[in-house]
């Protein structure tokens, strides 16, 4: 793949640990360094506007200056039109939609024409986009600023999901969906921007469509992704405690998700549980399932099971949002019991 | 810019700015005592819109809202108990603690929906005047948004909808200057946001939104015309926040001088000042509504902070009206 | 369920066929002369406009009037927006968007409003609106006009989704609809309007989350809904032909799906297959298959296969529009195939 | 209303129009005999917009047209043989058969997007100056759209955005009365669609689509106003299509006086006629223009006819640009 000019060791020894908001602000940074094709847009992403809602590209308009680091009108289907349109002619667009919920008001630019222009176009254009977003419960928004839709795109063909879940992948995710030739909707959770952890290396790249295995285990494989993907350790650290040993595989991409790792990984401890933060039905847990149950027929030890938040708007209420997703100490009890199935 | 209005509608309208003031005074009181956590919008300094929208409203009459829109619901006639038990995620909560700040909805009040996507109310208040219409009840929808949302697809959409089909909706646009970060003018390409009524063959209206005058003049004619099947209006009215986008908000991307100069004269005094000196009431009688206001909020606070919150089993109801399977 | 005030025979002996276009349009006809709020509303659909492109709504405005059945701008968040805030206040609107593919400029309206407006609001307003819609291959439409995108709606908590396969469902399924006090996104197929069968008695509903079986087998069960659905039951007929027999059940709702139906015929064949137009990935049949797998852990005899169509645009040229979906003689391939495992 | 334009312009327009009325006369034919299959929208009666268009463009310069847009695409230079093979479905088609008649693209001569998707050409032609901008290649993106498209959100941000950031783009609108069966009026409450150009602050032209010298005169303006970085232009064409919204449509939704009128009034002779009159070319010039042009469509009939279909691995081939599993 010549767009990953490089996949060296991830973390430099001893280094400072650093928050997710900060690798992604670097990694952008970077590519912006690296590519002069790199441009960036959004809603108040620029510095008089403080970089963004949360910051994520602050700075970037006072070092590459405003014709390239844009904020925008509230215009969501302008803002991946323009995204769009440049990235048909040697552009690198890295466009916010400030929450994933406002993706609705863009979709017809995102999968009708993002997602199919080379395809329609018979390989003639292409559209070499990075649509960030962020999403996830923990806040209090309510019912519309939380919700994860990546199962529509995963449901997409011609667009690619990503979900880091650490510092150091949403640094070598994000060098790499820049570099990706294709258009790449790449989801942060907003309430582990200040999730701290080993710092990459600059010029790190995370291969699209590569999981990473976060611990091994030898009961129970667990498959997740985003915030999720930590709640799936947290959860494998009791389940531990209560004999229980699970391998935690972080998808890292959605869309193309890496079969071969999740199979390979059931193929040892037979059993599976799916968990993201996503509604549980129709989601993408589904197709793994669907998937793994289909290659692993008859050699599954217990029944594959998913788990997602509850089917239903995100509530307001702390003491139901609280419950609404899966949370480490539920996805432990869910391991432990499928480890004694 | 100002237009007179008499003391007595002056009055009615401080009546409302006081509550709205009060209430706003209070949410983040609360909240920088750490009593409640959410995310809120503070309308400081955008009270006398929706008073003297609402003043003009009849009971029945609708609104649609969005997230910066306590103050209209207020205005609207929203109750105090249950809004605080609702901001505090209370199964007591006008909407049992499940919609939150950004949701708030009270059918009685014809509160019809709160949203919290930019530019959405707009397409929903024209729903409710083609019920208007078709029940010729002669009701009335107010759309409530921001000048950021007239550059969403969605302010235009409706805005071409309710011109072609007549409805009797009113669409006031809180013009405080900014869009979360971004200045009026970074965002919007019309001079002013009024000016697009044009392309829309409708009255566009701009209006001092610090001014109770400048702004019932506008609204009344609005609902007027709207409720005589004339059709809709796009009133723009000129106002500030004090208190930037969100509760907490570092406000780095403001003028300091435009912020000041615009608390500094701070319409809601300025309008008390007004209706006292109409003698359309005393200072005491001011006094004493305030205090009545205080003690109403003191109260609601109290019930809110005492409710329960809403049960587990709340995740698995108002999915559907029956609940279904699978 | 207060709202299905009838669930009679299906169909009157020996009356004459009709076509699920016809169909549609007298159950829509039934129902507004049923009920004075129901009212009608979409691009076209009025008669001076020709009664919509193929003519579903056709004769409505005349009989009804201008007032309740209004053609629109091409506005799809207006059509939305004005649908869901009419039914707030107690009237029943039938919304169009003419192609399914629309619906992607329409999505924060159905999605963040709509599906969400009972929860958010602690049960104080409701939806009652039917979004209809039609989509499928098969007229050369090419890549922006013939996508189904239900499985987005069935993982979006609070709407309902429906595809009839036969002009009895049509009428049953939109007079459910239409009294159902939530939202139901209703989706047609385009290519299957002048598909003729036996017509439904007036009057005569389909309760939504029912699914029909098509035609009884004992080796393989056979899951499907909307065009498809009959593709299936062509498809059974030659597998029949080849020493296999298959039960095809027809979902008809979507979401919710009729679990207790699908799993009474697998608990008989120990077989399943599931097929949609839908593109496959993370498609509805993931969730099927998934919970399936789940609930007959162990009880299966062969491992449950999932079709639907290629993970790509949908492409122009006749020659490879006929293959992106399943059609009849790949699915008997594969009930056959499935019968001998 | 029509600006003088020079006979040599007048001609190299007629050129093209030339081409764009004779093919959507052979696609007719064409479908009609039933050599081909497929949605054929056509832009009979239109040709003279994006022919004038075209003439004041660069051959570098960007357009994104919709489904009805064979017009736009052959007066920007999109070769017919590949034309032809594309919408007949064949690998020899300019995107091997997997586009169609509504998703051309040609992006040798700057055809980047063709779109089914009302109001969807004009957010990526802002992207597409936007590149412009950022290069400083003068280069200048036009967006076709009809007036139906002006009443969803997609046209509004698009204006806005265009204009915040003086996008050298020019939005051409080509108002053809009917948005597939619903006439303008029922639809648009703008008077006219470039009055909606004033609520962005940017000029907004009307011109008459049918007059060469119009459209030419509005078109060269507004292009070198775009390439000279002051920003987009909104232009409205007045035209009318003479075969109702898709090939095959029952047309009842017509007035036919007016469709009989716009047919007798034809542009296309009635441009020859004044390029013959202004002697920029004889009779018998046109002739042979006119033949050449019949047979080069020929050539491309032939061709498209004869070649293959694509191969089924096509399904998996362009998705993205290296093919991944999963
Ligand atoms: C579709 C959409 N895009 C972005 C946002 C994020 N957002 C919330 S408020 C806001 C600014 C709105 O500004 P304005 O309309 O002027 O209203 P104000 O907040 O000033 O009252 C933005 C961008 C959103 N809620 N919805
Ligand atoms: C978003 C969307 N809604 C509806 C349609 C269906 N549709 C196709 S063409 C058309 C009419 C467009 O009219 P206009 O913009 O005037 O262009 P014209 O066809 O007259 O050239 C409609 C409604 C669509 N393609 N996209
Ligand atoms: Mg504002
Ligand atoms: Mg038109």
């Amino acid at each position: 793949m010549t767009h990953l000019v490089q996949t060296a060791a991830p973390v430099a020894t001893a280094a400072k640990p650093i928050h997710i908001l900060k690798a992604l602000n670097q990694a952008i940074t970077d590519a912006m360094e690296a590519d002069d094709t790199v441009i960036v847009l959004g809603e108040d992403v620029a510095d008089p506007e403080e970089g963004g809602v949360v910051g994520v590209t602050r700075g970037l308009s006072t070092k590459f200056g405003d014709a390239r680091v844009r904020s925008t009108p509230i215009s969501e289907q302008a803002i991946m039109g323009a995204a769009i349109g440049a990235s048909l002619v040697g552009y690198k667009p890295v466009a916010e939609i400030m929450l994933m919920n406002f993706v609705t008001v863009a979709m017809d630019m995102i999968v009708n024409h993002a997602a199919k222009l080379r395809f329609m176009s018979g390989g003639q254009t292409s559209v070499p986009i990075v649509i960030r977003t962020s999403t996830g419960v923990g806040l209090g928004t309510g019912g519309q600023h939380a919700d994860y839709l990546e199962g529509w795109f995963a449901h997409t063909a011609g667009i690619k999901v990503v979900c880091p879940s650490t510092p150091a992948d949403a640094y070598g995710l994000m060098r790499a969906a820049i570099d990706d030739p294709d258009p790449v909707l790449f989801i942060e959770n907003m309430p582990s921007y200040w999730q701290k952890g080993p710092p990459p290396e600059r010029g790190y790249y995370v291969p699209l469509g590569k999981a990473a295995t976060r611990v091994e285990g030898t009961h129970v494989t667990v498959v997740s992704y985003s915030r999720m993907a930590n709640e799936c350790l947290a959860a494998a650290s009791k389940a531990a405690e209560r004999g229980v040993s699970a391998e935690v595989i972080d998808l890292r991409t959605v869309s193309p998700w890496d079969r071969e790792a999740v199979l390979a990984s059931v193929a040892k401890t037979g059993r599976l549980l799916v968990v993201h933060e996503a509604v549980r039905k129709f989601g993408v847990g589904a197709e793994i399932a669907a998937e793994v149950n289909e290659a692993m027929f008859g050699k599954l030890k217990a029944p594959i099971r998913r788990m997602g938040s509850a089917y239903c708007p995100v509530p307001f209420a702390k003491e139901l949002e609280n419950i609404y997703a899966p949370n480490a100490s539920a996805i432990a009890d869910a391991i432990v019991e499928l480890g004694k199935e | 810019m100002a237009d007179p209005i008499n003391g007595a509608i002056a009055r009615q309208i401080y009546e409302k700015v006081a509550l709205l003031k009060a209430n706003d005074e209070r949410a983040r009181k609360v909240l920088k005592a750490g009593q409640l956590v959410m995310p809120y919008y503070s309308y400081r300094g955008q009270e006398l819109i929706p008073a003297a929208v609402s003043t003009c409203l009849r009971e029945d009459d609708y609104i649609c809202t969005i997230y910066r829109g306590i103050h209209d619901m207020l205005a609207k006639g929203m109750p105090l108990k249950q809004l605080w038990a609702e901001i505090a995620g209370r199964a007591t909560g006008i909407c049992k603690g499940k919609g939150g700040p950004m949701h708030l909805t009270y059918p009685d009040k014809g509160i019809m929906v709160t949203t919290g996507i930019v530019g959405s109310s707009l397409p929903i208040a024209n729903g409710l005047g083609w019920a208007s219409q078709l029940s010729g009840d002669g009701r009335v929808a107010v759309a409530y948004f921001g000048d950021g949302a007239s550059n969403i697809g969605a302010f235009h959409e409706s805005l071409n909808l309710a011109s072609v089909w007549k409805l009797p909706v009113v669409f006031v646009c809180q013009n405080n200057l900014y869009a979360e970060h971004t200045t009026y003018e970074k965002g919007t390409s019309a001079k002013q946001v009024s000016d697009r009524a044009f392309g829309y063959s409708m009255p566009g209206v701009r209006c001092d939104g610090n001014d109770a005058g400048s702004i019932h003049a506008a609204a009344r004619e609005a609902i007027e015309r709207a409720r005589s099947g004339e059709g809709p209006t796009l009133i723009e009215a000129m106002t500030f926040r004090f208190h930037g986008h969100v509760y907490g908000d570092a406000d780095s991307y403001m003028d300091p001088a435009l912020k000041e100069a615009a608390m500094t004269d701070d319409p809601a005094p300025r309008l008390r000042a007004q209706v006292i000196a109409s003698d359309a009431a005393s200072e005491a009688e001011m006094a004493a509504l305030e205090a009545r206001i205080e003690s109403e909020i003191d109260e609601a606070v109290a019930f809110a902070l005492a409710s329960a919150p809403p049960g587990p089993e709340e995740l698995e109801i108002d999915i559907f009206a029956e609940e279904v399977m699978a």
